[in-house]
């Protein structure tokens, strides 16, 4: 990481924190580029790429609704010299050009053994917020993790969505970055910025607790807090680790911290089949933890998302859902 | 003639009386999440739909309430759907952006954009072998004519002659950024030669206009002619979504839109032409009157039942 | 299923007991069509097509290369009450239009509450070849598994690739057959044609053995087997368990299998991470099957697919690594 | 003049002969796998590469022997990736469809279909900011011209006037189907206007065709101008791929296509214009003896090192 500015404490929402990262980023590394839809000068559909085209005019612009054209693109600037900070509104969008991420990005370094690179950044947000349609509610976390030569990552803070943005785009490889709307206008928070930020991977506790080990990413993390809540007034103990970085996975904490509580549940938005926590209980199996009682996986179950939020609350797991089915797997 | 002109009239209300009280419920809580207004852009699904039969297929957008109710679809049923009622047209799974109701020949809405276009050579497809004589129209804006699966859907027609009408909303922008920055030729229905077959920019403000066009397409695919484009130009008066602060809009923009607007063209036409004020104003009460009571038995009717949530994803 | 022609028993490969059902099939069910890249006149870049231009006409044809057209189009006829059977040549290139199979395909039965329906079936072949590149190489499998509204199979023996096929059309949603390109020419074998299939899902024991379970589906199945006799001279005794279907998935009979030998590992040419060997691990440690080793996952580690054969070989599993692997976890 | 066609000669054996002795490697066992030859397309490379310069960016398909060839990739790196050799172009990690050697400016073959287009829209986009005086050139086939990523590049570059070539090869058929079943307008340079750049079909079994459009369109593009598509009309002598039964083909297709194909063709007009035929000959021997020196140095080095196969993933 190249010299940062002097760090500094603002208060900022999660949005206001990718925004601040961007402009950081496109001032510290003038290979950055900035575009995708509505970016440039409307400043993103949600605000969060405010600003940009009036400080740094021609490297943030708005593009056609090509999303092939716009990750192409991005690989083909970043193979020459370039560090494309590119946006896909929806991650649902990006399934009508994901041959750009899996089979052209991923591949640039492996298959020239490393003559050529592909340090582009892909911001994108995904989940359900309420009445969004089938359409724009997937969570498609596990669809990248099964990419090598991706990286991926899911900040639920304000700090996290600085921080990881930064490491991403400093990142050599190519990065995912997938963010939440659902938190975008949530409460400001103190965030350091300018500073160094931490190396790539790693976890988060964001409760503690000695009874069972909740594992979970994205915005299900505050359920899962909500529910660690809810049960230390029962008196049972949620460990609640976050891994904001899901390639790298932090297999050895994730390990480590299940064989302490030797209990473990995976919380994650996405469906259960096929979903990354399946991976997390198998290297949890696979590393011999000796548990306590077999570990569960809590998502929504597999079906689509319905529109009416009294649907989708049916499916979505939420703080309650978490709790009871936790206290289960500690009570049996 | 006045008569039709009326009839276009009360099937634009209807409309605009809709999608005006989808706004207040979504500003005061009984909708939620993103909505698509088609206000302003109302001739385009009355004259195309006036025109079409029963058996042909309908694929909208997220902006497709209008054709929704220009396809006959029951706007009780519409309010239904947007309020996650059990009596919505997809018991309150598809939501705003994603009605479909087949039993009208209604095929859908769709909020990825530009992917109604494969699906609706589908549909056209599908005619040759099941001895309708149906016809498929895909709707979609300006925007998508940039998106790849509308490319390769327009080759596909031509290259197979199938009956499909491509029709472009074009209203000057894709989201919130205008089409004419990113495109160099900003006439959009000239792509059509590309692929080999007609294109037409029309008045989209125009029922009358929309509806004669549609119709010669509609012939010409019956016919085994193939495909046309027509990229029908409008603009909407509203926002892209709900809540669109609009600041790409230009001083004056919204006054000029005004002006040419179908539903303020179409009673200047009519009262020049010696109709009534109050003959003219009663359409307007109609509707209104019609939008009002479907919203209201809408709302009266029982949400979806959550139980009921995880069937129907397998037969 | 709809009435069919007499059971008559065939010596055929991979490919042609294929081809066998299509013909089936587009006799059978006036509603099929078969479409894709170069599969009508020239009958297939495999040859698996072939004949059916000549015998069934129009409902046979080329397309352009245009896999959003290829897939939106079969979506839209399958709605319309056809039965479309399209190909898309390699799984790689559904990534292309993934949007037409995820976001529409998917959709259609649940948002419209069983109104509407999308009984298409997309044939896709995939895995690696000798010197194939990493664009040409990919075990897509564990994305389509994620995806709730798809049923997806994948065949490893003429039988199966004549059957599921049969299954799959005749099924009212949206199926996904993988084949591999490696079994097309494969050695011809008795297959049942004509008759009646057995319902969908469902496991097949291809390999006997009491000392531990190897669940695998695709061409692994073979290399499993292989390692199975290896190991079966050594006296261990290897359950080779196939699960052709993987959607739906016979976890019940999975997790009988791991009960019995309390040995587990998932074998599959996909890259581990993510891999629907994830899924098999955690439905088994979810249901508390008590096992004596911790279970294991055999496939390509998390790379890219290079095409010089001599580095492709050290990376996709083979008879011998799975013997090994499977060696040290019976052995210890 | 006959001098630059002496040069083309050599240029366009260089490629033949390579591909001649890949098809021979591929045949008798050292090298596996799906190969696709460029035998009768040598004129577009030979033309094309001719006029770029260093730091442009190239941008090929599957069937790019040709075009690396051109670019003045050593040969025999391309023949030890063709075999899976530690020397190759890419460590034997790409082989025949996905060579790249960037270090000359070959930015890559690409196997999927259509999607080198958007990539070299982002080379010709970093131009814009490295001070470089970039131009980029994406090669395709016809069947391309239907796939969305194409369509989507097309637009992207004209729309923001990119500095892009868009070099289309029809060679007729796209894998075992002609393209003229394909699209209901055969010539597909047309689509351009589609995107408001200019389009030219020319003839792409003369390398001073090639050479002079390729060098009007980088002249135009440097300038600001933006984007050109040259569809390049050719045939290919052999099959799509090694194996190719070429079952397509009508009755006396190959002897016409022979008779048109670019090497014959410059011999014949290097003769007629009084070169003596053991000059025009001794190109091609020259040619051959450097191919076959390259393959059997190739075949000499060592394979790739299996150890190796899981570095380079990640920085
Ligand atoms: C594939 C895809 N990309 C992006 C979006 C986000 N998006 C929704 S509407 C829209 C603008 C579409 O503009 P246009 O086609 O002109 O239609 P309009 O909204 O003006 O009717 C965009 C970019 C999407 N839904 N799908
Ligand atoms: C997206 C995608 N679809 C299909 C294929 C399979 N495929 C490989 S080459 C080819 C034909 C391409 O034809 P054309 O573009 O004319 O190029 P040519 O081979 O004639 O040079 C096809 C369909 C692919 N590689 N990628
Ligand atoms: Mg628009
Ligand atoms: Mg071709």
């Amino acid at each position: 990481m190249p010299e940062t500015s002097k760090p500094e404490i603002r208060k900022l929402g999660y949005g206001e924190a990718v925004n601040a990262a961007l402009h950081r980023l496109m001032e510290e590394l003038p290979e950055t580029l900035v575009y995708g839809e509505d970016v440039g000068v409307p400043g993103g559909v949600f605000g969060v790429t405010r600003g940009l085209r009036k400080s740094f005019g021609a490297r943030v612009f708005d593009t056609p609704i090509s999303e092939a054209a716009i990750l192409g693109s991005a690989v083909g600037a970043a193979m020459m010299g370039r560090r494309p900070i590119v946006e896909i509104m929806w991650a649902d969008f990006s399934l009508v050009a994901l041959d750009q991420i899996v089979n052209q990005a991923a591949n640039v370094r492996y298959v020239s053994a490393g003559r050529l690179t592909a340090p582009l950044t892909i911001r994108t947000q995904q989940g359900n917020a309420p009445g969004a349609c089938a359409q724009h509610s997937q969570c498609l976390e596990a669809l990248f993790l099964h990419v090598p030569g991706l990286r991926v990552c899911m900040p639920s803070t304000p700090q996290d969505a600085y921080d990881l943005l930064v490491t991403a785009v400093h990142c050599d490889d190519p990065v995912l970055v997938i963010e939440n709307r659902t938190l975008y206008f949530g409460a400001r928070q103190e965030v350091t910025v300018g500073g160094p930020v931490p190396p790539m991977g790693g976890v988060r506790v964001r409760h503690p607790g000695s009874d069972v080990t909740v594992v979970t990413w994205g915005a299900m993390t505050w359920r899962a807090v909500e529910a660690a809540e809810l049960l230390a007034g029962e008196g049972i103990g949620v460990e609640v680790v976050e891994t904001p970085w899901l390639n790298p996975f932090d297999t050895e904490a994730v390990v480590a911290a299940a064989g302490r509580t030797r209990r473990l549940a995976v919380v994650h938005e996405a469906n259960v089949t096929g979903g990354f926590g399946a991976e997390v209980v198998a290297r949890v199996a696979q590393a011999g933890v000796p548990l306590l009682a077999p570990p569960i996986r809590i998502g929504a179950p597999d079906v689509r998302m319905p529109a009416a939020p009294v649907l989708a609350q049916a499916l979505l797991p939420d703080a309650d859902r978490i709790a009871g089915e936790v206290r289960t797997l500690v009570r049996g | 003639m006045s008569e039709r002109r009326l009839a276009d009239l009360l099937a634009m209300w209807r409309i605009r009386a809709f999608e005006e009280k989808v706004r207040d419920l979504r500003l005061e809580g009984p909708i939620v999440g993103s909505v698509h207004l088609c206000i302003g852009q109302e001739a385009i699904p009355v004259g195309a739909c006036d025109v079409l039969e029963p058996e042909d297929a309908l694929y909208a957008t997220y902006r497709g309430h209008g054709w929704a109710i220009a396809r006959g679809v029951p706007v009780e049923a519409l309010f239904a759907e947007l309020m996650g009622r059990a009596t919505g047209v997809n018991g309150g799974r598809g939501g705003s952006a994603y009605f479909t109701a087949a039993d009208h020949g209604f095929h859908g809405e769709n909020s990825i954009v530009g992917a109604g276009a494969p699906i609706a050579c589908g549909a056209a497809l599908a005619g040759r072998f099941d001895g309708s004589d149906r016809a498929a129209v895909t709707v979609f804006g300006d925007g998508a004519m940039n998106q790849g699966a509308v490319h390769e859907a327009m080759n596909f027609a031509a290259a197979f002659d199938l009956p499909v009408v491509f029709v472009c909303e074009n209203n000057r922008y894709s989201e919130l950024t205008p089409i004419a920055d990113m495109v160099r030729a900003p006439r959009l229905a000239d792509r059509a030669a590309a692929y080999g077959m007609p294109g037409y920019r029309i008045d989209g403000n125009d029922a009358e206009a929309v509806r004669f066009h549609m119709r010669d397409a509609l012939e010409v695919a019956r016919e085994g002619g193939g495909p046309t484009l027509l990229e029908c130009m409008t603009e909407r008066i509203v926002g892209h979504y709900i809540g669109d602060a609009e600041n790409y809009r230009k001083p004056g923009e919204l006054d000029r839109i005004r002006r040419r607007e179908p539903i303020a063209r179409l009673k200047e036409g009519l009262l020049a032409d010696g109709v009534p004020a109050a003959e003219i104003d009663a359409v307007e009460e109609k509707a209104r009157g019609e939008i009002e009571a479907a919203a209201a038995a809408a709302m009266a009717a029982p949400y979806a039942d959550p139980a009921t949530a995880r069937e129907h994803l397998y037969a």
